[in-house]
């Protein structure tokens, strides 16, 4: 496809009549439009339906682009009309339709929550611009995971970046605005090595587009100029992607940002980061470049094996159930980027499916603990205790989200841990399988400490009382359905698990087979 | 149309113009302007005084724009002279006008200092297999560069530069403008509805007392 | 269309910048031309250098020269906040709708060829410059409102204090 | 030497090492720089070389700016593809700045001090009174803050909250 187009030149390409060949450009465009369109109408209420409309809009596109690219193969789509290397070009992946599908039910779902009385530091007439900005995140995060153009993927990171600090600002506590700051120098960083490490690729390539730039590297790949570049893409993604030493933005950002804002971003932005390093790896450089010749493998995997204890240890010792959350997820990302590191497709397997089992459980933890928050008035361990008694649908949920995080079988963490020890015995590394179940055995601890909180703590005093001087009792339906919603998925795609394992299974072969196949 | 002369643009052998220009050393306008560039930078860094560090901001963009200007890119030079001298030192003068103006002085940071320096050598050692700078054979001019310049020709848009942004990447373009956008949502949601405090007492902070215990 | 973010009505520039009456007859006399040379780099940018962006921030440029020999509430006379704000998003739709608009013709997203056989790319482009000239226009007056009007004594909304 | 010369004069590679140079000074002052604006400078500075990067690249020497001449043959131009992508990358560069700032706005209100070991002292003592106190970040709704911070003393004199 991509040599056919150069030959074409400049032409224009023809598009089938049929509607649906618009999908890859609507999947981005509708959020994009409905972003300015509340900015434009200043009203909550209208913000709110727009934007809840909009995500389950773009969910079911989504689902439909998954379908057509599992039944048809790679969809692609030119901006502009322009062929390939010319315009930028939408490509569809199976992965990336994997990704954007995850992105875009974690949006709904976050947005049909109801964040009664804990959205947002703004006052309530102008909470339709926590909308705008909720709405250019999503389509931030999904344009980087559709667009086949290295440059593009930069302009949609900064958007989906630069809407993701006002939102952690938004956070009610003071310290959310020093969380914002920190990640905000961090990820424009991140965003320039990126940026740097494109433009050296593109010096020695001459091309933007992901094929035609994999299409044209090999002739090239031994000079320093583009090892240099590959290393600049791979440290700009690290950032964003919190790998090992370079997350230190994550937790506090997780911690402050407001619930609902927290629960989105765990569940997608680092799981959009993920996608786009891999595509780099396996698509533009390809896995016997990267592992064989420069042996990223040596370095990734330590750090994901690091990240995997740093993480999890850190948890344990958290007063804060959203801090103990969030250095979870820095745990639960090194098991993802293990899997990538591997290099099999056992291990990648493992971190796409697990893109969506934790974006689906984290963000479904996070929703428990913004209902814990509602209710008790405060987000601490100790405010769990004795609330399986009276919120038992919400520690319900706490105790299954938990499970999956551990990996408890039956739950979708489960499904991605087996993948990953399978991985790692295809690889020949017995002992990394060893690692992986020592390390869940970490994540029994941090979640067991909230649990016998639930079941077993006493609330003391004026703990037995929620923020409004009442009984603790169970969180609102509007709250409660997604969250449970939520939860239940990681139940459903536990024991169920085919569908999401044999998707996550063709996006890995797609992968490993490099550039067009 | 426009698909048969690109495909010959990019068939035939770039015109070099004058291969004296090419052969020319060190272009002493260019060391200049990187010299003052670097200056300014250092300058900025140290000085502890905040006013000056925001106007010299604007006058590092402005000598950033001579060298675009240089190198032939005349939008992007009017752009950074635009934003960089312009609005982007208005921005930090506004900040500035209600913070503390001085920055402690404090000893180098030698772990940073490790850091940028390894970060650079890794850059320069890139460099090494780059191609020459200037050179019209590099695969930049040679690929996809040509055809716009065809297809710009053919659309009868003499400046190329309008034509790739707002049609070929139009679609960049459109993402360039929600950034502006986004910007313009997150100084809304962080400085819009301010007012000005009445005076003090009413509505003020001060008497509220804090968990802070003061 | 009242905004209740409206102009500070005590902005008062500093009393030196006041007296120059140099500098403000200047001023005065800049701005206009400021406005038309915007106007001249917005639709000569096929031409020569510039376009949307450029155009958009030379005209916020003209307002900011004119806000700080003034007062930002002078400026905000002319254009209130509210109206920035309105424009950023016209400026960002009429972008977006160029595309949406080719997109129900049956073409590409942005394929400007579906406006017309002939000029296509000529209207495209020029709508899209125009879309992107508001938006940015708009959008620096409007951080050029949130920062010129920063004071040690003024203060977020209600309830939205930094805690 | 006669590398080094072959490396810089002919091949033209010190203007890459300069810009590297450039970039670095603004990486330094961002991670090394305390004050919190200062960091936003350096951050401007490595934006603004990176940019410097990139129309390097697009350079050609000889060449002239992409403007195509009317009936001209074999005039060289300088690769426009470059300028179009750091068109956006000065857009991206201004958007952050202007969050920056507006972040530091909202900080210097909160805290008092934009110096960064002064804040960082600051969120320990607060997290730490967090775990002691077991406070309540869920406020009730529709309630005026009945938790505030005390009066932070706003410009002028080294911000003393921290101590």
């Amino acid at each position: 496809m991509a040599a056919e187009s150069v030959g074409q030149g400049l032409q224009q390409v023809a598009l089938s009549t049929a509607f649906d060949v618009h999908f890859p450009a609507l999947e981005v465009v509708l959020p994009l439009v409905a972003a300015p369109l509340c900015f434009l109408f200043r009203s909550r209420a209208f913000a709110r339906i727009l934007s809840a409309a909009v995500a389950w809009l773009t969910f079911g596109v989504a689902l439909v682009l998954l379908q057509k690219v599992l039944a048809e193969g790679t969809v692609r789509y030119p901006l502009g009309g322009w062929a390939a290397p010319y315009g930028i070009e939408y490509r569809v992946t199976v992965a990336g339709a994997w990704v954007i599908l995850v992105v875009s039910l974690v949006a709904a779902l976050t947005l049909l929550f109801d964040s009664r009385g804990s959205a947002s530091r703004l006052a309530p007439e102008r909470r339709y611009l926590y909308y705008s900005a909720f709405l250019l995140c999503l389509a931030g995060l999904l344009g980087m995971a559709i667009t086949g153009d290295l440059f593009n993927i930069f302009v949609f990171l900064e958007i989906s970046s630069l809407s993701s600090y006002a939102l952690i600002a938004l956070g009610r506590d003071r310290r959310a605005l020093m969380a914002s700051y920190s990640y905000l120098i961090m990820g424009t960083i991140g965003g320039g090595f990126f940026m740097i490490g494109v433009g050296l690729l593109y010096q020695m390539t001459g091309t933007l587009n992901v094929e035609d730039m994999a299409q044209r590297l090999p002739a090239v790949l031994d000079t320093r100029t583009v090892l240099v570049g590959f290393a600049f893409l791979l440290v700009g993604l690290s950032i964003k992607l919190a790998v090992f030493p370079l997350h230190q933005w994550l937790p506090n950002a997780y911690t402050f940002a407001p619930p609902r804002v927290s629960a989105f971003l765990a569940g997608t932005a680092t799981k959009v980061s993920y996608y786009v390093m891999a595509e780099v790896v396996f698509v533009l450089f390809g896995a016997h470049f990267v592992f064989t010749e420069i042996g990223l493998g040596a370095v990734l995997m330590p750090l994901s094996v690091a990240a995997m204890f740093v993480g999890s240890l850190a948890a344990i010792y958290q007063a804060d159930l959203r801090r103990l959350l969030a250095y979870s997820s820095i745990g639960q990302l090194g098991y993802m980027t293990l899997g990538l590191s591997l290099a099999n497709v056992e291990g990648l397997t493992s971190g796409l499916v697990h893109v969506f089992n934790h974006g689906v459980t984290k963000s479904g933890l996070f929703l428990v603990v913004a209902c814990v928050g509602y209710r008790t008035g405060r987000t601490t361990v100790r405010s769990m205790a004795g609330l399986g008694t009276r919120m038992p649908a919400t520690s319900l949920a706490f105790v299954i989200g938990g499970m999956s995080l551990i990996g408890v079988p039956g739950t979708a963490g489960f499904v991605s841990k087996w993948e990953l020890i399978r991985g790692a015995l295809a690889a020949e590394r017995l002992w990394l399988a060893a690692v992986v179940l020592v390390s869940s055995l970490l994540a029994v601890v941090y979640v067991w400490r909230v649990v016998e909180m639930i079941y077993f703590g006493r609330p003391e005093g004026l703990e037995s009382l929620g923020r409004d001087g009442e009984p603790v009792r169970e969180a609102p339906f509007s709250m409660l359905l997604p969250t449970l919603i939520l939860v239940a998925a990681t139940v459903v795609f536990g024991l169920w698990s085919d569908p999401t394992l044999s998707v996550a299974r063709s996006a890995a072969v797609e992968l490993l087979g490099g550039a067009g196949g | 149309m426009a698909a048969a002369e690109a495909t010959a643009a990019a068939a035939a052998p770039l015109p070099v113009r004058d291969l004296a220009v090419v052969e020319l050393g060190p272009l002493p306008l260019e060391v200049l302007l990187l010299a003052l560039l670097g200056l300014t930078a250092v300058v900025i860094l140290r000085t502890r005084e905040l006013f000056p560090a925001a106007l010299l901001t604007g006058v590092f963009s402005l000598i950033n724009a001579g060298l675009f200007t240089l190198m032939d890119g005349v939008d992007v030079a009017f752009t950074e002279a635009a934003v960089g001298a312009g609005i982007s030192t208005v921005l930090f003068l506004g900040a500035l006008s209600m913070m503390d103006r001085s920055e402690r002085q404090r000893p180098p940071r030698w772990r940073a200092l490790l850091a940028v320096v390894l970060t650079g050598a890794a850059l320069i050692y890139g460099t090494f297999d780059m191609p020459s700078y200037g050179d019209p054979q590099a695969p930049v001019h040679r690929h996809i560069a040509p055809q716009y310049l065809a297809g710009a020709e053919a659309v009868h848009i003499p400046n190329v530069v309008t034509v790739v942004l707002a049609s070929y990447r139009g679609y960049d373009t459109l993402g360039e403008t929600v950034v502006v956008l986004t910007a313009g949502v997150g100084v809304v949601i962080l400085l819009g509805g301010r007012r000005r405090r009445r005076s003090a007492g009413v509505g003020s902070t001060i008497e509220a007392g804090g968990r802070d215990g003061g | 269309m009242a905004d209740e973010r409206g102009p500070v009505v005590d902005d008062e520039p500093p009393m030196r910048m006041r007296e120059q009456i140099v500098l403000q007859v200047g001023g005065r006399l800049l701005t206009p031309f400021i406005l038309l040379f915007a106007l001249y780099v917005q639709f000569h940018g096929d031409f020569g250098p510039g376009g949307g962006f450029q155009a958009g921030v030379l005209f916020a440029a003209a307002l900011v020269l004119f806000g700080l020999l003034f007062g930002v509430d002078r400026v905000q006379q002319v254009i209130p906040v509210s109206v920035s704000e309105v424009m950023i998003a016209v400026g960002v739709l009429l972008y977006a709708g160029v595309g949406v608009t080719t997109l129900l013709l049956g073409s590409a997203f942005l394929d400007y060829d579906a406006l017309s056989a002939e000029h296509g790319q000529h209207w495209g482009i020029l709508l899209v410059e125009a879309g992107v000239g508001i938006a940015v226009a708009a959008t620096m007056t409007r951080l050029y409102y949130a920062f010129g009007s920063l004071h040690p004594d003024s203060e977020p909304a209600a309830g939205e204090h930094g805690e | 030497m006669s590398l080094l010369e072959a490396l810089l004069v002919q091949r033209g590679l010190w203007v890459y090492w300069a810009i590297i140079t450039l970039m670095m000074i603004g990486l330094y002052g961002v991670i090394a720089r305390d004050h919190l604006v200062k960091k936003v400078m350096g951050l401007n500075v490595f934006q603004s070389s990176a940019i410097l990067l990139y129309v390097a690249i697009g350079k050609v020497r000889g060449g002239t700016a992409a403007i195509l001449l009317e009936g001209e043959e074999n005039v060289l131009y300088s690769n426009p593809l470059p300028h179009v992508l750091m068109l956006t990358a000065i857009v991206v560069g201004i958007a952050t700045t202007a969050l920056a700032l507006a972040l530091t706005v909202r900080i210097q209100e909160a805290y008092g001090t934009l110096e960064e070991d002064e804040l960082a002292r600051l969120r320990v003592r607060e997290d730490e009174e967090e775990a002691a106190l077991d406070p309540h970040p869920f406020d009730p709704p529709g309630e005026p803050e009945d938790v505030e911070y005390p009066e932070v003393k706003v410009g002028g004199g080294a911000g003393g909250a921290g101590v």
